[in-house]
Parts: structure tokens; sequence; C-alpha cells
């Protein structure tokens, strides 16, 4: 019972944890891009405001029991991931399920969560849904490749496939990975500009084109649970390459230096860069980022 | 002992002779007298042939002149169990042509059936006797009747077809003879078992000039390529029965021919590689052949000859595996050919093309003649756990066994081709819309029974083939044993 | 009289007697159907025990059938599946024509699977492999006329396998002097080096066909598509995995006993994992529910032989594992398909949108064999596809995992058009009279969702006979003390402990479903699929506003390069070339009689010409 | 413990809050007002300060922007716009055209008097209103938000038969589903 007890408090803490970071960062990237267009911005709690306004919100609708529990589905995923990652290195943190799952589950159930919400969208019966599931699904193609890329190479070179045992590798050797298999870390980066959906590859939800694509019918607390699922597992994102790249980290002040540092690269590289269409984008991931994460394998088999 | 020999051979042909008397009397009689003739024959037969199976075999001396001066007939197992099967089938083209008939009046009935005892007499006197010329009378006595059978219609078509036959069938005639003179001028004998003895003493391009010559004149009887251009339309124009007639008698008599002169009478060591030269050629150019038919019984017929071409094939290998799967392929198209051509022949009946387009959408009018050809056409191909997958497995078992891969793969490959053609029209049959105005015929019910009986027998094989495979043991053992051949027909006093 | 004797008989009685008792009553004709598969199902699963063995002596070759872990494997998934499958069709057929046939070749292609598994020697083997064949051939042009170019190209493609089996199977006989399958592999060491490398590949050949390995698959997608449905859940859930059997026996019993069994695996490893790829990039372009799963079981058979191919411990759990997931999933999505064709009359996606709430049971079954073939935790599925991937990892196979892992990500896509296309968008005034299947219909396709379900987290439960089956091949016991029901370890002792996880999972789910249901907090309420915020329009009462024409063209619009050819065209231009050719070879016969009298001439003079080279 | 007309009160400060700095604005750009949008929504007068952003669908959306003059043809879709919307939900009347018709006061295809077919809550008066009045709009609308008077759903639930009344009127051929809140 105490064990069980100790699960909850872990998972209920963490996930309260990764919220408020999550929640805080996407503020923060509003308050940056609005910097960057010479603009005032609005205040770094912002998501915050804008969240607890949907859960405030007195009604909402769903078209059907998939789109109903297509908020649950997606949760499923990213606190699953939650509780995969380990959060601090160390022990220093509740063990969730950092020893039960590795790298393989963790990339199978990250998938969870955007098949469940696609349902969702897709039971909506709005067009505009099930087109941005499919571009949505298809850009996931696109990036999964080089992210696989990278981490087997990582996996081939420390002969193991659990996120506990790289960062044990890490601490052993006393380097970075991104130090230690730089063309891994550089294809992961790459992919992780397609996992952050930030522009270029932001035409899933395309507002104007799509009406935001999958949640164009979510609304209330629908957009609500997907808007606080989207903050953790930004978070659990973050942490998973700083966990995998950087070594993890021993508290959390250096967790969020090194996580809102990784934050910044596909926020800034947005900024810069306009739309690309969905085969594009595809096509991108299949170029330069799956070529380094080839050179990735090259590099683990070699050494 | 219930009968002799020589019994195979007078009670056909005195049938055939008493057939226009006793019609004259009763006109019924014309088509009883031949099936009461070959049930006789049948058990005669089978009693014999039990036999000879125990005890070895029967060697009759015709008139009392004791070879090699005299004629003789050999009953062994190996022929035997080809005159078992002949008469078999002979009786089973009697039950299904019995009513087939009815609407044909008297006169061509009578020749029909006169001319089907005559066809049996020629074949089954090929089979039996050990003396060449006696076999050419024989072979003429066959041809002849064939002839009258192929023009039996008496249409523009059957007309050119026999004639195309009647053509043929004199060059082989020509060729026959030629061969039996250099024969008997180098040996001075006609007696198999005699030349048999002294082939040795043969001058060897005059041996290996009758050889070819023999093989000429038997391969056009044999359907072997390139000497074989009679047979599609032969076996197109021929009444069904007829065709079932030609492929399971008169091309078996032929092939037994071919056989008796390689195996036993010439001793040329590379006519086994000869034989399966020309058995493949055969097969590979049949069967690719059949493939673009357009008429029902020519595809039948080219899958008819490229049987024949495996079964020389396996002749060819020289072994008693080999002559085995011979056998078993024989015994297997013949059961099989003709309930393909019994059964085809009313998929088709009242069309005038005889088109296998005319089959489509059949299974509804004909469930069991459809069922029944599906069977067949199952079991040539050699699917398990029909009568022809054993042959085939026999087949390529004793390939292996000689060490022969190409052929294996030529003939497996064939098999492929062969399966395709009989699969598009089992699919017409089942799967096709009728398209034609032409009203099926439903079958009558002995050519149902004869159908029936032949299905029968296909799935008996195929789920048991003990129940044959013993026998033809025998029979491919006695084929090999020259020696022993020799000894029984030269040692009659 | 041997129990084995027994069941066979069962079975080929009950094929006969259920034919005929059509005439009788077609209430009738399905008891006889249910009693000749589920009484030898369950006679086979009380009363015979592995090892045993009987024999029967037909045309002078002795017949060997018994069973041991492997096969006894495989037996289930036949038998599981065929029973489930036969139950289902009950309902299938209820009011269609040619019941008779379809129940006939239905008992008969069980039997001649039961028949494949227990045969030891080769010739039964053989035997019912090719009743298999035409047995299922004659199911794949059950619907007719349409079909009958399917069918043939499946029988070609079937009839070459076979008999390149044939072909090994006499010369193994001729070599090893048995026809037994214990013999052959004993003796193989022993044999020639080309022997050694042509048998197995001819074996190959054969077993490839059946388990649509490229470049042989090219029959499967239609020949899967065409199958009435109650039938294609077997065809591809169990009769494809004959393919799998054999090709385990070859590889792991035979190949693996020489040097250059290394390059054996490894080609047929990377054909499987490009079997994976091409099936899953076709299978998202379909538009027809058959042909998408039919692609869809080309490509997972594919990653089957992925696994079995690179034959490390992990390896051939992982195909295995998948064979009995894919049987589960697969059978479940082809009876879904059925119960949508069934009810509304047609496949396509097209045409038939937003039956969930039409059809919530058949959804649900739906729902549960994508997740698990989309490779999801907590489904079975995922338990092989992460067997797979740390087996291709930890056996060096770096570019091949990418591969896989391209081809299963990208079935997501198909997965989702799946769902989507029948279950999803929004309900049409067409489909307002679709009831739910019967249940008879329903019962079969729960029952393995649930399995499915309990599979993905005590995986365990198969993998033992897995493992025993593995054992039996001569593989050392891979279920050492650290596995049990409900971990799954690789090579390098990572681990995936699958029970928290489900807890986890089911947690997770079921809080924030209770709090998005949850009316104290703010009321959430249904709308119909036609109040959709389309810029204030209002659609009318017929229009379909649903996605459905060019679903993933982006996608398909990047990988276009890799679709421009089909392999399926080469086949065909043989085809026609091999036509023409036996046009030209139908022209030697001229029907000119004096032609046919110049070749007697010719042939004559040829062979006297040569008659010092030929004699 | 307080009780429960305190607490309810404290959560509707809370709640008021937090809808008054975030309000996010389903511009439905129906007339020439539409072009202050951009300017309002950037750089220079950056309306994401105060909260204020654009939302793609109705069912997303607080505000409903009205930019405009609205004809007789448009009117249906933004009546469905706005029961699409999900409570709590408000309306703002863009320009002169909304209050009164402005020039098009005497056309025969336009709405002249917003109010008597959606509840609005806020009005913003010119022609154009340049974009420093349409965030003094946006301001104003947070004030009565705040206090808890902008209560146009409320109203319109309420006197739900008048306003029927009135959009049956303008459009001939009702379709439309009804309002069920």
């Amino acid at each position: 019972m105490e064990t069980v007890l100790m699960d909850i408090l872990g998972a209920v803490v963490t996930f309260l944890v990764a919220f408020v970071v999550g929640m805080t960062y996407g503020g923060l990237s509003r308050k940056i891009t609005a910097r960057v267009q010479n603009r005032k911005g609005p205040p770094w709690y912002q998501n915050f405001i804008d969240a607890f306004k949907l859960g405030f919100k007195k009604s909402a609708i769903h078209h059907g029991v998939m789109h109903h529990l297509g908020g649950a589905f997606l949760m499923v995923s990213s606190v699953m991931t939650l509780m995969i990652v380990p959060v601090l290195s160390h022990n220093n943190w509740f063990p969730n399920l950092n020893f039960q799952g590795d790298l393989i589950f963790l990339l199978y159930i990250m998938t969870f969560g955007p098949l469940g919400m696609a349902l969702g969208a897709g039971q909506t019966g709005n067009p505009n849904s099930a087109i941005g599931v499919t571009r949505g699904l298809s850009q996931m193609v696109g990036f999964e490749i080089p992210w696989v890329l990278a981490l087997v190479a990582l996996m081939i070179q420390y002969h193991t496939t659990s996120i506990t045992g790289l960062m044990a590798a890490q601490a052993h050797s006393g380097t970075w990975l991104m130090f230690s298999s730089p063309f891994a870390f550089i294809a992961a980066v790459m992919a992780m500009l397609g996992m952050f959906r930030y522009s270029p590859f932001d035409i899933v939800g395309a507002p104007t084109e799509l009406a935001s694509g999958p949640v164009s019918e979510n609304g209330g607390k629908y957009l609500f649970v997907m808007m606080s699922s989207g903050s953790v597992f930004t978070f659990a994102k973050l942490t998973l390459y700083v966990d995998l790249f950087m070594g993890g980290a021993d508290n959390l002040l250096i967790l969020l230096v090194k996580t809102f540092a990784l934050y910044l690269i596909p926020m800034l590289y947005g900024m810069t860069t306009p739309r690309y269409r969905t085969e594009q984008a595809v096509r991108w991931f299949w170029g330069w980022p799956s070529f380094f994460g080839l050179l990735a394998i090259l590099q683990a088999v070699i050494f | 002992m219930v009968g002799t020999p020589v019994l195979f051979i007078a009670i056909p042909l005195l049938a055939a002779f008493l057939i226009p008397l006793l019609g004259m009397i009763w006109k019924e009689l014309v088509r009883i007298v031949p099936g009461l003739v070959l049930t006789y024959l049948l058990i005669l037969a089978i009693n014999l042939l039990n036999h000879v199976l125990v005890h070895g075999p029967i060697v009759e001396v015709i008139a009392g002149w004791v070879p090699p001066i005299g004629i003789n007939l050999v009953f062994s197992a190996f022929s035997g169990f080809l005159v078992t099967l002949m008469i078999f089938l002979g009786l089973l083209v009697w039950i299904y042509s019995y009513r087939f008939k009815r609407n044909v009046e008297y006169e061509p009935a009578l020749k029909y059936f006169l001319m089907l005892m005559m066809l049996i007499t020629g074949s089954v006197g090929i089979v039996l006797t050990g003396d060449i010329f006696n076999m050419f009378v024989f072979i003429e006595i066959t041809s002849i009747s064939a002839y009258g059978l192929t023009a039996f219609y008496k249409g523009r078509n059957s007309a050119e077809a026999s004639f195309k036959y009647v053509m043929m069938g004199s060059i082989a005639s020509t060729f026959l003879l030629l061969a039996i003179m250099i024969i008997y001028s180098q040996l001075g004998t006609l007696n198999m078992a005699d030349i048999a003895r002294k082939i040795h003493l043969m001058n060897p391009t005059l041996k290996i000039v009758s050889y070819i010559f023999f093989v000429t004149a038997l391969g056009i009887e044999a359907e072997i390529f390139p000497l074989n251009g009679w047979a599609p339309d032969a076996y197109a124009e021929a009444p069904g029965p007829v065709g079932a007639a030609f492929a399971g008698i008169v091309v078996k008599a032929a092939v037994y021919a071919i056989i008796r002169y390689t195996y036993t009478i010439f001793d040329l060591s590379s006519s086994f590689s000869f034989l399966i030269i020309i058995g493949m050629i055969t097969l590979i150019i049949a069967e690719t052949a059949a493939i673009r038919q357009e008429k029902l019984k020519r595809m039948l017929a080219y899958s008819s000859i490229g049987q024949m071409g495996l079964v020389l094939v396996a002749f060819g290998f020289g072994t008693k595996e080999g002559v085995f799967a011979a056998l078993f392929l024989m015994l297997n198209h013949a059961i099989i050919k003709s309930l393909l051509f019994f059964s085809g022949s009313y998929l088709v009946y009242n069309s005038t093309e005889k088109n296998i387009k005319e089959v489509n959408g059949m299974s509804k009018f004909l469930p069991v003649t459809s069922l029944l050809f599906a069977i067949g056409a199952f079991a040539i191909v050699g699917l398990p756990p029909f009568a022809g997958f054993w042959s085939k497995l026999s087949v390529l078992t004793a390939a292996a066994d000689s060490n022969m891969i190409l052929i294996m793969v030529l003939v497996l490959m064939v098999s492929v081709v062969e399966l395709v053609y009989y699969l598009r029209v089992v699919n017409r049959i089942y799967f096709f819309k009728k398209e034609a105005d032409t009203k099926p015929h439903k079958p009558t019910f002995n050519a149902l029974f004869v159908m029936l009986v032949l299905g029968a027998i296909i799935l008996l094989i195929g789920f048991y083939p003990d129940a044959v495979t013993g026998m033809l043991h025998k029979a491919s053992a006695s084929l090999m044993d020259k020696g022993q051949y020799i000894h029984n027909v030269l040692s009659l006093k | 009289m041997e129990m084995i004797h027994i069941i066979f008989l069962i079975f080929l009685g009950g094929a006969v007697l259920t034919y005929f008792a059509g005439k009788v009553s077609k209430v009738l004709q399905d008891i006889f159907f249910l009693l000749s598969v589920l009484v030898p199902a369950y006679l086979f699963f009380a009363n015979v025990g592995i090892g045993k063995e009987v024999t029967l002596t037909l045309g002078g070759i002795t017949l060997v059938w018994g069973v041991n872990h492997f096969s006894w494997l495989f037996s289930l998934i036949v038998l599981g599946l065929g029973s489930m499958a036969a139950i289902y069709a009950i309902g299938y057929m209820k009011g269609k024509e040619r019941k008779g046939y379809f129940y006939f070749n239905f008992i008969l292609s069980i039997m001649a699977m039961m028949g494949i598994l227990l045969s030891l020697d080769l010739v039964s083997f053989f035997v019912f492999w090719e009743i298999m064949t035409w047995s299922s051939y004659l199911m794949t042009v059950y619907n007719g006329h349409e079909t009958q170019r399917i069918g043939i190209k499946y029988f070609v493609f079937s009839a070459i396998g076979a008999y390149a089996m044939l072909m090994a199977i006499v010369i193994v006989h001729h070599v090893a002097g048995s026809f037994m399958i214990g013999s052959m592999i004993n003796f193989y060491p022993n044999m020639s080096l080309s022997l050694q490398i042509w048998i197995p590949i001819l074996f190959l050949m054969a077993f490839g066909v059946k388990a649509a390995l490229m470049p042989l698959h090219v029959w499967a997608p239609d020949a899967y598509s065409n199958a009435p449905m109650a039938y294609t859940s077997v065809f591809s859930g169990a009769l494809s995995k004959m393919g799998i059997y054999g090709m385990v026996i070859v590889l792991v019993t035979m190949i693996n006993q020489i040097p250059q069994g290394f390059w054996f695996r490894e080609v047929i490893a990377w054909l499987g994992g490009i079997t994976a790829v091409l099936g899953t990039l076709w299978a998202i372009k379909q538009d027809d529910a058959k042909k998408l799963l039919a692609y869809s079981s080309v490509a997972q058979l594919g990653y089957i032989i992925v696994g079995i191919a690179i034959g490390t411990e992990l390896g051939m759990l992982a195909g295995l594992f998948l064979a009995v997931m894919h049987a589960l999933f697969k059978g479940t999505l082809f009876m879904v398909t059925g119960a949508v064709e069934k009810q509304t009359g047609t496949t396509n996606f097209t045409e038939v949108t937003g039956l969930i709430r039409k059809m919530p049971w058949t959804f649900f079954a739906a729902l549960f064999s994508i997740i698990a073939l989309a490779g999801i935790p907590p489904l079975g599925g995922f338990v092989g596809k992460w067997m797979l991937y740390e087996a291709l990892i930890t056996s060096n196979h770096y570019l091949l995992v990418i591969v896989i892992f391209f081809s299963s990500t990208a079935a997501f896509l198909y997965c989702y058009k799946f769902l989507f296309g029948f279950f999803l968008g929004q309900e049409e005034k067409e489909w307002a009279h679709v009831k739910e299947a019967p249940v008879v219909m329903l019962v079969p396709m729960i029952i393995m969702s649930v399995l499915m379900f309990v599979l993905g987290t005590f995986p365990g439960l198969i993998l033992k006979p897995i493992n025993s089956g593995l054992v039996d091949l001569g593989y050392i016991d891979t279920f050492k003390h650290l596995w049990n029901t409900s971990i799954i370890f690789n090579a390098w002792g990572d681990h995936v402990v699958l029970q928290p996880i489900l807890y986890y999972i089911i947690a997770i789910f079921v809080f924030f479903a209770l709090f998005l249901t949850w009316k104290g907090h703010k009321t959430t309420r249904y709308v119909t699929t036609k109040d959709i915020s389309s810029s204030g329009e209002v659609p009318a009462e017929d229009e379909n506003l649903t996605f459905s024409v060019g679903f993933m063209q982006p996608f398909l619009r990047a990988v276009a390069p890799a679709m421009r050819r089909q392999i399926d065209k080469y086949y065909t231009g043989i085809a026609d070339g091999l036509e023409s050719l036996f046009e030209f070879m139908r022209r030697i016969y001229t029907g000119n009689g004096q032609t046919y009298a110049v070749y007697v001439i010719v042939f004559v003079v040829v062979v006297l010409l040569f008659k010092s080279v030929l004699f | 413990m307080m009780n429960d007309k305190n607490s309810q009160k404290i959560v509707d400060i809370i709640q008021n809050w937090a809808r008054k700095h975030s309000i996010w604005v389903l511009a439905y750009g129906t007339g020439c007002g539409a072009i202050e949008i951009p300017p309002t929504m950037t750089s220079r007068y950056d309306a994401e300060r105060l909260g204020v952003r654009g939302a793609a669908t109705p069912r997303q959306a607080d505000v409903l922007l009205i930019t405009g003059y609205l004809t007789v043809k448009t009117m249906k879709r933004v009546i469905r716009v706005y029961e699409q919307m999900q409570d709590p939900k408000y309306v703002i009347g863009f320009g002169s055209c909304t209050i009164n018709g402005g020039m098009y006061y005497d056309s025969y295809n336009t709405i002249k008097v917003l109010d008597k077919y959606l509840p609005v809550d806020v009005y913003i008066n010119g022609c154009m209103p340049r974009p420093e009045a349409v965030l003094s709009g946006f301001a104003q609308l947070q004030k009565r938000i705040a206090e808890g008077r902008a209560n146009g759903a409320q109203q319109y639930k309420d006197n739900l038969e008048w306003y029927r009344a009135n959009q049956k009127k303008i459009i001939p051929n009702w379709i439309m589903p009804e309002y069920n809140w």
C-alpha cells in the first residue's frame, strides 16, 4: 500500500512539475516570439491563463465517444512518456516507471496519443480535422527516421537500449553524448524540429487553412486537456533529450537550464523559416537529418 | 486356366464380322453384342492377368507353328496389364456410346460398333503379338478403323481430318514396312524374341536406320512431335468417345510397340536418351500449343500428346522406376483423359464450333458432369489427392534417381503451363456466365454412369494408390526382364 | 485407429457431409460445418499428445504424422483461428449462395493446414500443401467471373512454388533415400555443396510464395481481397503461416548448418524488410478495405520473415510471437471488414463512413486489432514489435531496423485510414439503417480482441509454448529465470516490465476519462457530426463532408518514386511474352496435311543425319 | 470554511480574471473593417499583450468580432457561428455599420441594427475604427467581463424567441438546427 501511495505521489508531483514547466515554456516561447517580432507580447504566464480559461468554459461539445476520450488518449501518451523518462539523474527524483520501459517502448508509447487523438479528430466528422491528421501522421513518419537513426546509433554504441543505461554510460565516461556522438545529436535535434511542430513543420494545424486541423472541433475542457497534455509532453521530450545527450541533470535548476536551451532551438529555427508543405517536410527529414543519422550509425559501428 | 490370349483377337474380330449379320436379325443386337463381347473379354483379361501376375507370362503359339517360325502371342504382366486397360476402356466407351448414338440411324451405329470392335482387335493384337509383321497387320487394322471412326460425322471437317490421318498413316505403313524389310533381310526372322536374340549380328548402321524407321512409323501413331499432325484434327472431329478410345487405346498400343522395340528387340544403348529427347520435345511443344487453343477437344488432344511425350520420357530413363512411372502415367492418362473426353463432349454437346467459350457457366446446368470434368482436370495436372499426383511423383522420383535434374525442371515448368489451361476451362465452367444460346444436353444415364465410374477410380487411386502399384511393379519388372522374355518365347516346343 | 487418423477422417467426412447436408436443410448444414471444425479442434488439443507419431503406408511410401512442440504452436493458430472463423462464417454466410462450396473448401483448408503441420514426411507434406493450395484457390474464385485472373495468378505462383518444392523433395529422396523430414535434416550436412544451397532455395520458393515474400508476393493482395472475408481471415491469418512454418524449419534446421547460411539469412531478412516497406506503402494507397488489409498482410508477413530470418533466439521469438499476433489481429480485421461488407454491401472507404455509432462492438474489435497491428502498447502487437527491434539491434542489423521501423511507422497511416474510413467521419443518411452485426459474428471478434489485450500484458502465455517449440528445433532454452509471463528481455539485458505499465496506462486513462466525463466539472454534450464548424454553413442532410478521397495524398507524393514501378507489371510482361510464344507454338500445327507430311520427312532426315550424334 | 456563496464569489472572481485576460477572437471578416484586424494584432499595436489572440474555429473562440456591415446573406452564417461557440461567449460589434447601418443605412441588403439579432456586448464606434479604438473596445470588454456584466449569451438564451423572430424575418429559408443550450 505504501509503495502504491508513493507511486501515486511520484506520478502526481512529476505531472505537476511537468505541467508548470511546460506551460511556462509555452508562455516564454510566445513572449520570445513577440520580442523577435518587435512586440511587447503577452506575459510569461499567459498560457496558464489561457488554459484555465478553457477549463472554466461552461460547456463543451463532443461528437461521440472517441472524440470525448481523445484527450484521455493523448494524456496517456504524454504522461506515460513522462513516467518513463528519468527527470533527474542519480535517483534524485521519484523513479516512476524509469526502470520498467526502454527506448523502443518509449518510441511506441509516444505514438499512442497522437493516434488516439487522431481517432477523436476523425470522429468529429470535420474534414479539416481528418486532413490535419493525415498531415500529422505523414510528418511523423518523416521525423521518426532521423530520430530512430540517432537512437539506434546510441544503442549500438553503448550496447543498451534503456535510457538509464545511456545516462549511466555518460556518467561513466564523463562526456555528454552530444559531444561523443555529435552526428546522432544533430540528427536527433533535427528530428526534434518536427516533433515540436513549430514552423516550418506546423502545417498540421494551419489555423486559416485547416481551422487548426485536428483540434478544430475541440473547445472548453477538451482543449484544456489537450493543452496540458502538450505542455507535459514538451517537458517530457526535452527531459528525454537532456537525459540522452546532455548527461541528465542533478537538480531541477540545471534541468531547467538545459531543457530551455534545447527548447530554444526549434523555437528560434521556426521564427526564421516559412512553412513547408507536407511532402516537402517529409522529404526534408529524409534528406540531411537522415544523412546525419546514417553518419551517426557509421560512427557507432566504426568506433 | 480360363482362356487363352488368342481369344482376345479372335472374339472381337469375329464379333466385328458378325455384327452386320446379327443386325439383320434384330437391329438392337448391333448395340448389344459388342458389350457382351467386351464384358466377356474383360473378365477373361482380369482372370488371365491374375494368373500371370502369380505364375509368369503365358506364351501361345498360333496354329501349332513354334517360334521363331510361327506367330506367337505373349500375355505377360506388362502386355496383360495394357490389354486389360484397353478392354476396360473399350467397355466404357461402349457403355458410353450405347445410348449416345440413339438419335443415330441403324447404319451409322452398325459402322460405329463394327469399327470400334476392329479398333480394339487391332490394338490388343499389337500388344499381344510376338511377331513384327503380325504387328504391322494389326497396326493396319487399327489405323483403318481409326480412319473410319474419325470420319464418322461425314462432315467436311471430319473428312479432312480423316484424310490427313490416312495420309500420315500410309506414310507410317511405308516406314514400318521398310523397317521390317531391313530386319528381315538382315536376320531372316520376324519373331521378336528371335530378333532380339540375334540383333547383335546386324549391321550397326542398318540397325540404327531400322530403329529410326520403326520409331518414325510408330511415332506417327503414338503422336510424337513432329509426326503428330493428324492428331489434333482427328481428336477434334471424331466423336467424344472415339477421342477417348484414341487416347486410351490406339496411342497406348503404339507406345507399347515403341517400347517393345526399344527395350526388348534393339540393344541400342542410346535409344533411351533418344526417347527422352523426342519425348521432351513432344511434351513441351504440345503443352505450349495447347494453351492457346480455342476448341475444347483440340486442347484435350494436345494435352494427350503432351502426356504421351511424358510417358516416353519416363520410359527413356531406362530404369525400373522409370518404367513403373511410365506405366502409372499410362494408366492414369487412359482413365483421366477418357473422363475428360467423355465429360467434355457433353459440355460442348450442342454447339457447332465446340469452342472453349461454350462451356461458360455449364456448372449450373450440368453439375455432375462439370464436377467430373474438374476432377479430371485437377487429376491430370497432378494435384493431390487425385490419381495424377502419384504418377507425377513417380516420374519425378525416377528422374531424380537417374540424376536428370534438367528433365525435372522442364517437366515441372510444363506442368505449370498445363495447369493454367486446365484451370482456365474449369474457371469458365464454374465462374463464368453462360453466353451462348446453345442448350446444354443432359448426359444419358449410361454416360453418367461411365463418368462416375472413372471419377471413382481417380479418387480411389488418389487416396489409395496401392490398389494398382503392386500390379504396375510386376508389369514393369516383366518389361525390364529381356532375357526372360526371349527365353519364354523361344523355349516353347 | 489412431486419434490423428480419426481427426482427419472427421475433417474429410465432415466436409463431404456438410456439402450434401445443404441439400436437406440449411441449419443442418451449419451445424455439420461447425461440428466438423470444432470437434477435431477439441479432439486435437484434448487427446493428441505431443511427441506422438502414427504411420500409414500408401503407394509404397510411409506417411508419418506426429506432433512436436513447434507444430503444436502452429496448430494452435490454425485450429484456434479456424474455429473462430468457422463460428463467424455461420453468420457471414447466412443468405449467401454456394454455402456448401464455401464450407467444403473451408474444412478442407483447415484439414490441409493441420496435415502440413502434422506431416513428418515430405510426401504427405506436399500432398497437404497442394490440397491447401487448391482449396484456397477455389475460395479465391468464390466470387466468380472477375476473379478468374486473380485465381489463376495465385494458383500459378503456388504451383511454381509447390513444384519447386516437389523437385527438392524428390532430389532429397534420391540422395537421402527417404522421404522423412528428419532424415533430410540429418543427411543435409553430408550433401554436396550445390545441393546444400539449392535444396533450401527450392523449398524457400514454395514457402516464400505462401508467406508472400517479395518478389513472390504479387498474388497475395488480389487473392486475399477477393476471397470471402470469413475465409480470408484464415487465409491471411493462418494459411500464410504455413509458409512461415516451412521457412523456420528450412532456415533453422538446414541452413544454419552450413557456413553460407549467414548470407541466406541476410538475403531473406532483407527481402522480408523490403516486403514490409512495399506492402505498407501500397496499403496506404488503397481505397478498399480488403485491398488495404491484404497489402498490410504482406507487410506484416515481412516482419515475421525478418524475425525468423535473422535467427537469433529473440528474433525467432519475435517472429513467431508476431505470427500468433498477426493471426489474431488480421483475422479480426478481416472479420470486421466482412461484418461491414455484410451490413452495408461495400468495403470502399469512399462510400462507407461513420459507422461507429451503428456498429459499436465491431468498432471495438477493429480498434483493438488496429492498436495491436500498429504495435502500440499495451496490446500484444507491441511485444512482438519490441522483440523484433531488440533482436535486430542486438544482432547488428542496423539498417534493417531502420527499414522495419520506417515500415511500421508508416503503418500508422493505413491503420488510421482503416478506422477512419469505416467508422469515423460524418454519419450519413445513406447508412442510417445499418445495424450491428449479428452476435454470432461479433463473438469471435470480441474474443480475439480480448486475447490480444491479454497477450499484451502477459505475453509469456504464448511465449512459453513458442519457447518449447524453439527448444524442439534445437535452440537453447531462452525462457531463462529472468523471464516470466509479463517481463520481456533483450540480449543485452534491457527489459520491459509490462504489468506496471498496464496499470499506469489504465490509471491515467481512467483518471482523465473521468475528468472529461465528470458532469460536476463543466458540462459536455453530444452533437451530431452534421453540427460541425464549417464556416458557419449548415451541411445539408444528404451532404457528405467526410474527407475520404485522396486520403494520405501528401505522404504518397513524398514516397512516389518508390512506388513508380509495380513488380506485378513485370510478371504481366513475362506472361504476355510467354503467351505470344505459345501462340507461335500453336502455329506449328498449320492444319495443312502437306506440311505435316513434310514434318515427317524432315524428322526422318534430321534423325538420320544426326544419327551418329544421337546413337 | 467559507459558505457556498462566498466560495462561489471567489471562484467567479478567478474565473472572470482568467476570462478577462484570455480573449480568443473569432474575427468574422464580413466587411471592410476586417482590414483593421491585422494591424491590431501585429507589431505596432500588439493586441496579444492584452491576451487577445485569434481563434481558428467557433468551438475555441470566446469573442465573435463582427467586423463591419453584415449582409443578409452572411447573417445566417454569423448566427450559426455564434451558436456554435461555447459558453461564455461575447459579441463585439465593430464599426458604425453594426450599430445603425452606418453608410449603408438605406441599403436593402444589410443588417442595420446588429443587436436585434445577436446580443452585442461591446460596440466599437467609427467608420473605420482605428486599431486604437479596437484595443479600447477590447479593454472595455475586459472591464465588463471582470465586473461580470458581459452576459450577452445569457440574454440571448433568455430572449431566444425574440431573437429568433427577428432572425427569421431576415432569413427567408430557415433550415437551421435548433439552439438548445
